[in-house]
């Protein structure tokens, strides 16, 4: 089922897509999902331990499941130092 | 608390502000913009952030911090935009009775901040280049994604 | 280098001692006078330091620590004298590449100067009474010297 | 044989003694000898090992033999915290 999910993208996956964010429609089931649906956009090649998601302005798994409506971060490696 | 700045961090206005007559202890930590990385010669960084999620999340850690160590006030501010070299991109101040705690407070909640904040970095390089810090971790290959590479750090100019 | 003191220590000047802009991080601590010991209730405390000592001594520890870890710049002052609550009796700056090392560095010198140095402290107590403290660990005895005890700490008033 | 030996006593020591320093003739050994000797003065039952010595300006062990001439300082526990 198609659900409407806005995604916004971070750092160097912003500068990837070319764009901070965007809404579309996603029959993703999971976070992880909907970031490999994505790849060709934020140009990494699979959900990485480094990278991070948050959904609706909370911290969430990659396995969170998605709804319509949703607000997905995808956060590239924090610089951790 | 947690708080994100894009002004300079006035560390002494900070430390007023965890001024208490029943404290012995006050450790702090600050993260300053170095000259270096690498080996390349750094000129400026540029901090992004998600700020909702960095005050929510560095609140968490210090309230953990609370639960985990009898401690009077624990801070933690954080810069984001443009920083020169030597100014000071995070600090961390805790107040307790007695040094143990504080000491071990203050580490915990840099060494969380450091890797639970959405917060990244670019370096800007002395030749002009740049580059994002850390992120070959991530899993972004070279020729992937169709965008310029400078062989670096496998990352956009 | 260890430094001792009678007037209040300027942290915001000592910390813009230790700017370099090979840091990328300070770790400080600072013991400050608190209200409370053992639950009494302190108005103020008196340092008794014998400086000379002090200074060998605290440069010692500041020379073992620059051997034991990797930082660039690391000083201690102290204060004697009397002091006020909530004033600043100790501060420990220590500055490095990495986090790690200003941290446990600062740790090492604090932790040894409150050992090592020949350092007194007299606190006044709320009721006009006074002690010396930690002196009970000394093994001086009640009664044994012919001098006047309150009974608290076994020593004079 | 008998040395000169200038004793110099601090915080509670010298609450103790009343004085804050005296020249003494002294047939003491070491500076544990010397601090026995002296107890009635500073007060302390024994050399204890929260307690030190320094001997002309050098942090010292109470096995420390004396010579004439020396200044030995007499530390009682200091305030550790």
């Amino acid at each position: 089922m198609k659900k409407k999910i806005t995604v916004r993208y971070f750092a160097l996956f912003r500068e990837h897509a070319g764009i901070s964010g965007e809404t579309l429609e996603s029959d993703a089931d999971d976070a992880a999902s909907l970031f490999e649906q994505l790849k060709h956009r934020h140009g990494s090649a699979e959900p990485s331990a480094h990278c991070k998601v948050a959904i609706n302005d909370e911290m969430a798994d990659w396995d969170s499941p998605l709804s319509d409506g949703d607000v997905v971060l995808l956060f590239p490696p924090v610089a951790g130092g | 608390m947690m708080h994100m700045t894009e002004r300079p961090i006035r560390t002494d206005e900070l430390v007023d502000s965890l001024r208490n007559p029943a404290a012995g202890a006050y450790a702090s930590f600050e993260g300053w913009i170095r000259n270096h990385n690498d080996g390349l010669d750094v000129k400026r960084l540029e901090y992004e952030v998600y700020a909702p999620l960095c005050v929510s999340e560095g609140t968490k850690i210090i309230e953990e911090a609370h639960a985990r160590w009898s401690i009077l006030h624990a801070e933690c501010v954080h810069r984001s935009g443009s920083l020169e070299i030597g100014e000071c991109a995070v600090w961390v101040g805790v107040t307790s009775v007695h040094r143990d705690e504080a000491f071990d407070a203050c580490r915990y909640i840099i060494d969380q901040v450091k890797v639970r904040l959405p917060i990244w970095k670019k370096e800007h390089y002395a030749d002009g280049d740049s580059g994002w810090v850390n992120c070959e971790r991530c899993g972004a290959h070279d020729g992937e994604h169709g965008h310029q590479h400078d062989g670096r750090k496998g990352h956009a100019r």
